[in-house]
């Protein structure tokens, strides 16, 4: 594993990918310290509304005359956490169902991937839409479950492949031979050689995992307000777009450089544990 | 006479880091209708050798400047790509080690190897339909005709490499370079693959560059054998010369080393130590961490391989004999 | 020693099932079927056939790593393939493998050390403190720098992991091993060391061996008797000397005659005097899988391939059976002549 | 093959009814109904509606009514529409069209965007311009579709007025046009979405077809294509383009899902009068039937997508067909 | 290559020709208004129509016997201006003749008839049908049809509201092409997708989810409309699309503007902002008297009187109206829309007055005990939360705004957006402390009976308000007979109401449409956009292209 963090690091893009989500993680952590407002105040209702950048409110105000900067930054808080939550209950399931369908083959791995393909025939913004937007107020939790629930199918599959293949190398055989049980191969010979291509999904997808909920709440059905997660901004700023541009702007910047932070990130990994896609 | 193929102080590297020299001042002549087996272990540069002929070098490898392949009297490195591929398939043919990937798995057979004949010859699609038949026939493969169809996945192992062989005679080339042709296959098929090269090459008349790791498959082809070591042949002489005296102590292990059937079974006297990396030759004497004859001389200082009455030899016993440990 | 071989194999077969999912058809290759062998207690016996011969997949069935259709196995009176897990996992201390590929025989996220530790650990043979003299121990038996013990399969070479397969499969002190290709993805000159070191521990630890190679000349080196596998069938079982002095069955023959000999005199000496170097205008060996309806099920394997000339009308028809010619010699061949005399090996 | 077409085809039925079951009881389990507020407004009567909700059976225990809508479903009847009073058929009938251009639009882009930019990537691997195109597929993929589709709608329909920017049609004048103006028409309005939903596709289409040809071109039959004296343009285009297509061939059986997810917020931007916004506003008012009906359609189109992307791989690539 | 990109431009070129040649239109008669809408229109059948899109195509298809005049005033009979019906007289206290204006037809060209209107009485009136407009239809005893062109409408009680209740809500709807039409099935009937009415204009075609196109009937038998043709285009949710739509030209009409875009037209020498004059809507924040958790016990915090006087005098709805409405916002000032003739009489008003709000809290024993930033009382927190549709955006930035305020007053407020289905369902069930309802439409005050008395719990009343004064109050003024006791009885509901603050009213600021500058003689009536669109004109110097496009 050093091996491959030492190659991640050597990897120009990887490393600037690290860096920012690095650096958003910690904005994020101490999003209450950087920020110099509380998200939610309103500041003055009638005479900042629509604030363009300034020195003192660097992103702006938005229709309630709140700091745009306070809110994205703590915006980065709430959505880097329901994606990081919800793409690790994705992950752990996908890895549950995806071991479970690999290594018992047979019988239950058709019926696990034929209901896999069922699921993934349904295009997943359409899946979540269909239950984000009927059940009334589900909350941050409910939307992190929500979202991890219908996103481990993809996880299933390529960790069923990989179970596949890396249970037919011989090193399986030997570990067999030798007199390990199921539990043993499992943990010190099976995940650790599967870990990379999982670390690699859970990098993307947390990636993927922002973009999905920024379009809920395009659509209205992502993250209920005062919370400010980033889509839920540029939902607000949607409005406006035109006359105050800003309140949709650093937002989806925001958006835009993380996800790519995490893109770097998880091709730099990629490319580290398969080096042959240099 | 001038031969007709001579490589020059051949070097071919790859960056990287560090960068490695798989190929290290490589020096031979190929006259024409002559069979010269380059012999060595993994690592050793011999592949890269024979790609190298051919410019077939990919990024990051590159081919030093000062190499030289000369050919018909040009130096096939300093060619124009489009000069080159003229000379690729038409003048001086190859045959690949893995036959199972080194022919394209979606197109048919017939497509492979016509469009070989329709990038050097004018011809139509008959014509060079009516050929690829001959060419099927010629390397005995039955049906021909019903196999120009087949996709590569379709034949086995050893058709798959008797189609390589039809494309790379296809041109009536007036050199084959084959690279280990028989690594993949079964014995049995070796057998016949390497008679079938033989017949071949007496047939046509071409000069055969043929490169293995397998001395027992050299033996029968071969009229000179180069054995390499550490990017660099460390000796050169006629195949019964090598095979009888062994002037390099290398050759002489690897003689040694190889289990054989019309020996008495006795122990196998291995090489000490495991073959070295192409990134880090080791100073002197390249084969001297291994050498059981190796003395200080070796360990400092690089030999040149020097000509002898028998060959060609990379070794510092041809200084002093008597060094050689009994 | 007492009578009884150390392992007796009858009539094992294994049919795999290749595509097809919960709609499609399935398609089913004989690897291996009704081979019946045994091995006696400290002998070495050389498993030789072609690529797709089942020769491995014999190998990994006697192990219960696959799966058996049909027969049985029974190692030192027990038997293998129905035993339960505890059994099993005795018999697995007592049975090892030595794979071909010692790149992928090793888990690479593992130190070569931990790799040789964990059967011991597994099979708890010795006390954490005790693990580490243990494996530095095992490290110097098989040629091994014990400084190379937190070193990771990558860094090493092929030679040096084919040791790590070795140690690891002796680190629980079995009686008998299997070795599947050990030497034939190795380069020449390591091969011989390998090669020297197996004939070494087998002396010094009364190991028994089922030795698997495609190279005949290899086996000779290691094997007191010889079997020879084509199309998942035994087709011949000699004594070593005598296999190589006299091939009864003609696989046997042609499998002899193709291999080269590093000597430029007798190759072409060979060649001219017209022995069966397989007709070169003949088919090639059948592919890895039987073509389905290509050849009929009773008809000899061999026999689209066989230069022997009384093959006839008999051998299309009828599978000949494994049947005793000699004093430990057994052939599948209708016309395999029982009186070749027993030469002395040349 | 007629085997291996049939075996999938029955294996799409079942993902078919499985979607179709799935979304009927999220749906039911779903608080409200599609009566409990047809209206933007609080005007109906609870009398009324209660009345109503008998006379559509929706009383009626779930597995009653399910078993009611699977045999209606067998006969072709998609169930009753309650937002637009009629077959919820007619509803989607009215925007399917529609969506299938528009998916049809998007996929040309992502494919055609896609493996051209990733054929010229990977035959230039390592170069600056790979890089630049690198980092700019990425930050196309990384960008929400719906933001890409506002800025490009801010700056080709507002700021340049190029080219129209809601609807399929311009209903003013269309139904004076001529044949040629209405397609022409059409174009124009397509252009946008099309764009928009086929650029994020074209993205991961490119880095994908970046990595299959880098993959093919260290194949050993290229070095045999090459070493055969081949001119460049046959060696890329004849033996490793085809083969890099392979994979991008199961890459086309992943984009519906992709696609069709993305529909709905492109044709929520755009005003697109797709299924996609159908199925949106459908959610929304509880019309149940036609968004298990779109559910049900988008789990055809993905499957036969599928269907589609396999039947191409066995055309494209001989080893996968079955052994005659 | 090259030559593929030349036929490519030249067939560019070609389409882009055939598109710019417009066919004159004729007799100068010219004028399209391109309208655009969020959503799409529900049906064109108008017992079942419900959103306003829907209503507002209607009522140019279809017509009334008479429509209400530009001040929807519903009890002066004087008012109400003659459509279908050219005249009508009250023979008694309980009975209303109308006389049909014989030169009316349907788009098909047959005769509308006195039969027709009987139908349309059946129709509306039908619990098969169930139409929304059904309980005010049912006020009316009969309908008799007196000869082709005369019909009676009869009363079961006397009150001054006839009038209004016989004609405004039915659309009258054509007998001979739907009577034979079972009545179950005229909801789901092809008619509502494809309407032929007998009003000013005849429906040409619906794009689903796209685009309808009406055309004016040239043959409609009162005054010719002004524009050649209307054309309602869905943009689909988003508001800004539509803005910027509006703004660039490509549509005429915007249905509502927010207070951004009404700034901006200031400055826009193509668009302007038209109010609905007068709003018929006002919206409030609803206190639920029951417990949520258990219907059968009161509110633990809001079945105190106290309180929630409290509360409302402590709201700042000026400083918020006008952060949301703007400068021309109107804070609603009692259960009553602008629209409604009642509106602005002598009712007592709940006054602004933070500090006394902060007052009364301490003086109710509401404490901050522990510090924490909201007041406390017996262990319990003075925190609620509120039910808000995620559809309004008006209503949404009205709660976070109140929310504030009531933060720094020591109150929590926790909003709950909730999707538009669940949000009615949760009201009608009583699921909430809080609930930000919003009600219009209706320009009479009677409406106030559905919302504010005891027996319209189980129907809008979803707070269980109860005051027996209030009831009785109701029930008088919609029994008076004159317009004087009238006022007095619904001035006094109202003053109790508003006393007993079951809601804070909050905003019946006066919506704005978007409406390109080119159109003459604009106005828009509060109830419903296009009533007055047949007055719309545009003049020949202004015209656009797509205004002389012929159908």
């Amino acid at each position: 594993m050093s091996r491959t963090l030492r190659l991640v690091w050597q990897d120009r893009r990887a490393r600037v990918g690290l860096a920012l989500v690095v650096l958003f993680a910690l904005l994020a952590a101490f999003a209450s310290v950087v920020a110099s407002h509380d998200p939610t105040a309103q500041l003055d209702l009638v005479g900042k509304q629509y604030q363009p950048p300034s020195l003192a409110h660097p992103f702006g105000t938005d229709f309630y005359s709140r700091d745009l900067l306070s809110r994205v930054l703590h915006g980065a808080r709430i959505s880097l956490s329901i994606a990081v939550l919800s793409v690790a209950v994705s992950i752990v399931l996908g890895t549950a169902v995806g071991l479970a369908a690999g290594l018992a083959g047979g019988l239950v791995d058709q019926v696990l991937m034929r209901g896999v393909d069922g699921a993934l025939a349904m295009p997943r913004l359409f899946l979540v839409l269909v239950v984000v937007a009927l059940w009334e107020d589900i909350g941050v939790v409910g939307l992190v479950l929500i979202l991890g629930l219908t996103s481990w199918f993809d996880t299933s599959r390529i960790v069923r492949a990989e179970v596949l293949s890396v249970k037919s190398r011989q090193f399986i055989a030997a570990a067999r031979a030798v007199g390990l049980g199921l539990r043993g191969i499992v943990g010190r010979h099976l995940l650790p050689n599967i870990a990379g291509p999982i670390i690699v999904m859970a990098t993307l997808g947390i990636g993927q995992m922002i973009l999905l909920e920024a379009g809920l709440s395009y659509l209205g059905v992502g993250v209920r307000p005062p919370t400010p997660s980033w889509g839920q901004i540029i939902a607000d700023g949607q409005q406006v777009l035109r006359t105050a541009p800003w309140v949709a702007l650093f937002p989806g910047l925001a958006i835009v450089v993380t996800v790519l932070a995490f893109s770097l990130l998880g091709d730099g990994v990629r490319r580290a544990l398969d080096p042959r896609s240099q | 006479m001038k031969p007709l193929l001579e490589v020059r102080d051949l070097r071919t590297t790859f960056a990287g880091n560090p960068a490695t020299r798989a190929v290290d001042g490589v020096n031979f002549t190929l006259d024409v209708g002559e069979t010269l087996a380059i012999v060595g272990e993994s690592g050793c540069g011999k592949t890269v050798t024979a790609l190298s002929i051919l410019g077939l070098i990919d990024e990051p490898g590159r081919i030093e400047p000062e190499s030289v392949v000369e050919f018909g009297g040009v130096n096939l490195l300093t060619l124009e790509a489009r000069e080159l591929r003229r000379i690729r398939g038409a003048e001086i043919a190859m045959v690949f080690q893995e036959p199972a990937t080194s022919l394209n798995p979606v197109l048919t057979v017939e497509t492979q190897i016509t469009e070989t004949l329709r990038a050097h010859r004018t011809i139509s699609r008959t014509a060079a339909r009516a050929r690829a038949t001959d060419l099927l026939e010629l390397v005995r493969i039955p049906q021909a005709a019903e196999r120009l169809g087949a996709y590569p996945h379709e034949l086995s192992g050893g058709m798959q490499q008797r189609v390589m062989i039809a494309i790379a005679l296809s041109c009536e080339p007036k050199v084959l370079i084959a690279d280990e042709p028989t690594t993949a296959l079964d014995v049995t098929v070796q057998a016949q693959i390497l008679e079938l090269l033989a017949e071949l090459q007496g047939r046509l008349g071409m000069a055969m560059l043929l490169i293995s790791h397998d001395l027992g498959v050299v033996a029968g082809l071969a009229d000179r054998i180069a054995v390499m070591y550490g990017g660099q042949i460390i000796e050169q002489a006629s195949a019964a010369a090598i095979f009888e005296r062994p002037m390099h102590p290398y050759t002489e292990a690897l003689l040694k080393a190889v289990p054989r059937l019309d020996r008495p079974v006795t122990r196998l006297s291995a090489i000490a130590g495991s073959v070295p990396n192409a990134a880090t030759w080791p100073d002197g004497c390249r084969f001297h961490p291994r050498c059981p004859h190796a003395w200080d001389r070796c360990r400092t200082s690089h030999p040149e391989l020097t000509p002898t009455a028998a060959g060609d030899v990379r070794c510092w016993l041809t200084d002093e004999p008597h060094r050689r440990v009994r | 020693m007492n009578g009884q071989p150390l392992l007796a194999v009858d009539r094992l077969s294994k049919t795999f099932r290749s595509g097809g999912g919960l709609f499609g058809r399935a398609r089913t290759i004989r690897a291996v079927h009704e081979v019946s062998f045994a091995i006696a207690r400290g002998e070495s016996l050389g498993l030789v056939g072609e690529s797709g011969s089942g020769k491995t997949t014999l190998g990994r069935l006697i192990l219960r790593l696959l799966t058996a259709n049909s027969g049985t196995v029974h190692f030192d009176g027990t038997d293998v393939l129905t035993a339960d897990r505890r059994t099993l996992r005795a018999l697995r201390r007592r049975m090892q493998i030595v794979f071909q590929d010692s790149a992928g025989s090793l888990n690479p996220r593992m130190t070569i050390g931990s790799a040789v530790r964990e059967p011991m650990t597994v099979h708890r043979l010795a006390r954490r403190s005790e693990l580490d003299t243990r494996v530095r121990t095992l490290f110097g038996e098989v040629g091994l720098d014990p400084i190379l013990v937190d070193r990771y399969p990558h860094e090493l070479s092929g030679g040096q992991r084919q040791r790590v397969g070795i140690a690891r499969a002796l680190s629980v002190e079995p009686k008998f091993v299997v070795l599947d290709e050990p030497v034939s993805a190795l380069d020449v000159s390591v091969q011989a060391q390998v090669l020297n070191l197996l004939a070494d521990l087998r002396e010094r630890r009364s190991l028994t061996y089922l030795f698997i190679a495609h190279d005949l000349a290899v086996v000779r080196h290691l094997a007191d008797r010889v079997a020879v596998m084509y199309f998942g069938k035994l087709v011949e079982i000699a004594p070593t000397p005598r296999l190589f002095a006299a091939p009864t069955h003609p696989y046997t023959t042609t499998l002899l005659a193709a291999i080269p000999v590093p000597d430029p005199r007798r190759a072409r000496q060979r060649s001219m005097a017209g022995e069966p170097v397989g007709r070169s205008a003949g088919p090639d060996p059948a592919p890895a899988e039987p073509q389905p309806g290509s050849q009929p099920a009773d008809a000899c394997p061999f026999y689209p391939r066989c230069p022997h000339p009384a093959k006839d009308e008999r051998c299309r028809r009828e599978v000949p059976l494994l049947r005793e010619i000699g004093v430990g010699r057994l052939v599948a061949c209708h016309y395999a002549d029982p009186s070749a005399p027993d030469r002395p090996p040349a | 093959m007629h085997r291996f077409v049939a075996a999938r085809l029955l294996q799409a039925v079942a993902i078919v009814f499985l979607v179709g079951t799935l979304t009927f009881l999220l749906l039911q389990l779903a608080p409200g109904d599609p009566l409990s507020s047809t209206s933007s407004s609080l005007l109906v009567p609870r009398t009324v509606v209660e009345q109503q909700r008998r006379a559509f059976g929706l009383d009626r225990p779930i597995l009653e009514q399910y078993v009611r809508y699977l045999g209606n479903l067998a006969r072709g009847d998609f169930g009753y529409s309650y937002r637009e009073h009629r077959p919820a058929w007619h509803a989607i009938r009215d925007r399917l069209p529609n969506t299938l251009l528009l998916a049809a639009a998007a996929l040309v882009v992502t494919f055609g965007l896609g493996i051209g930019l990733g054929v010229a990537q990977g035959l230039r691997a390592g170069s600056r311009v790979d890089d630049v195109l690198s980092l700019v597929s990425l930050t196309v993929y990384s960008t929400p579709v719906f933001w890409l589709g506002i800025v490009l709608l801010l700056l080709f329909g507002e700021t340049l007025r190029w080219l129209p920017v809601s609807g399929a049609t311009d209903p003013v004048v269309y139904d004076q046009l001529s044949l040629l103006a209405q397609a022409w028409d059409r174009i124009r309005h397509l252009t946008l979405p099309a764009v928009t939903l086929g650029a994020i596709g074209a993205a991961a289409t490119a880095r994908f077809q970046r990595a299959a040809m880098l993959d093919v071109i260290r194949q050993d039959f290229i070095r045999t294509a090459r070493a055969k004296g081949l001119a460049e343009r046959t060696v890329v285009l004849r033996h490793a383009l085809r083969n890099a297509l392979l994979p991008v061939i199961t890459l086309f059986g992943l984009a519906f899902p992709l696609l069709l997810g993305g529909t709905v917020l492109v044709e929520t931007v755009f005003a697109w009068p797709g299924m996609g916004k159908l199925t949106v506003d459908a959610i929304h008012g509880r019309d149940y039937f036609v968004v298990t009906g779109a559910a049900v359609l988008a789990a055809v189109m993905v499957v036969l997508g599928n269907l589609l992307a396999d039947i191409l791989y066995r055309v494209l690539d001989p080893r996968t067909r079955e052994a005659a | 290559m090259p030559r593929i990109c030349a036929a490519l431009i030249a067939g560019v070129l070609a389409t882009a020709c055939v598109a710019e040649r417009i066919a004159p239109c004729p007799d100068d008669w010219c004028g399209t208004a391109v309208i655009a809408t969020p959503a799409e229109a529900d049906v064109l059948f108008p017992p079942s129509t419900q959103g306003d899109i829907g209503r507002s195509i209607i009522d140019l298809v279809f017509t009334r016997l008479a429509d209400l005049g530009p001040d929807l005033n519903t009890v002066d009979p004087t008012s109400f201006e003659p459509r279908l019906a050219s005249s009508w007289t009250r023979e008694d206290s309980l009975t209303i003749v109308f006389s049909l204006n014989p030169s009316a037809r349907w788009h098909d060209g047959a005769p509308v008839t006195a039969e027709d209107v009987a139908f349309t009485y059946e129709v509306y009136r039908d619990s098969l049908v169930g139409s929304p407009a059904r309980p005010r239809v049912l006020q009316i005893a009969g309908v008799d049809v007196r000869d082709p062109h005369t019909v009676a409408f009869r009363f079961p009680r006397a009150y001054l509201e006839q009038l209004f209740d016989a004609v405004y809500h039915m659309w009258i709807l054509p007998k001979h092409l739907l009577g034979a039409v079972p009545r179950g099935e005229l909801v789901s009937h092809p008619f509502g997708r494809n309407p032929i009415g007998a009003g000013p204009y005849r429906f040409v075609r619906w794009r689903a989810g796209e685009s309808v196109e009406l055309v004016a009937d040239s043959a409609y038998f009162l005054a010719r409309p002004g524009l050649r043709r209307v054309i309602w285009r869905s943009t689909g949710g988003d508001m800004s699309a539509a803005i910027t739509q509006l703004f660039s030209g490509s549509v005429d009409v915007l249905t509502y503007l927010p207070p951004e875009a009404v700034q901006r037209t200031e400055t826009s020498d193509e668009i302007r902002a038209i109010a609905y004059q007068p709003s018929t809507f006002y919206s409030y924040l609803l206190f639920n008297f029951r417990d949520p958790a258990d219907p059968t016990r009161p509110h633990p915090l809001f079945a105190d009187r106290a309180l929630r006087r409290a509360l409302a005098v402590a709201v700042d709805r000026a400083a918020a109206v006008r952060a949301v409405d703007g400068a021309d916002g109107i804070v609603a000032d009692g259960p009553v829309s602008p629209a409604m003739w009642i509106y602005g009489a002598e009712y007592e008003r709940l006054p602004y007055d933070a500090a006394r709000g902060r007052r009364e809290l301490t003086q109710l024993g509401w404490r901050d005990s522990d510090g924490d930033g909201v007041l406390d009382r017996y262990g319990r927190r003075l925190s609620f939360s509120i039910i808000v549709p995620e559809t309004s955006a008006q209503r949404r930035r009205f709660a976070q705004i109140i929310q504030e305020q009531f933060k720094s007053l020591g109150v929590e407020m926790r909003i709950t957006e909730l999707d538009f289905n669940t949000f009615l369902q949760r009201a009608e069930t009583g699921r909430f402390d809080v609930f930000y309802g919003s009600y219009g439409g209706d320009p009479s005050p009677a409406s106030i009976s559905e919302v504010w008395t005891r027996d319209a719990i189980g129907g809008f009343n979803f707070g269980s308000y109860v005051n027996p004064d209030v009831d009785h109050a109701v029930r008088t003024a919609l029994d008076a007979r004159d317009i004087e006791t009238a006022r007095g009885r619904w001035t006094d509901a109202v003053s109790l109401i508003n006393g007993d603050a079951p809601a804070i009213w909050i905003s019946c600021t006066v919506p704005k449409a978007g409406v390109h500058r080119r159109f003459e003689n604009v106005s828009i009536r509060g109830d419903n956009l296009t009533a007055t669109l047949p007055l719309w004109r545009v003049p020949t110097a202004r015209r656009l292209p797509r205004d002389r496009y012929d159908n």
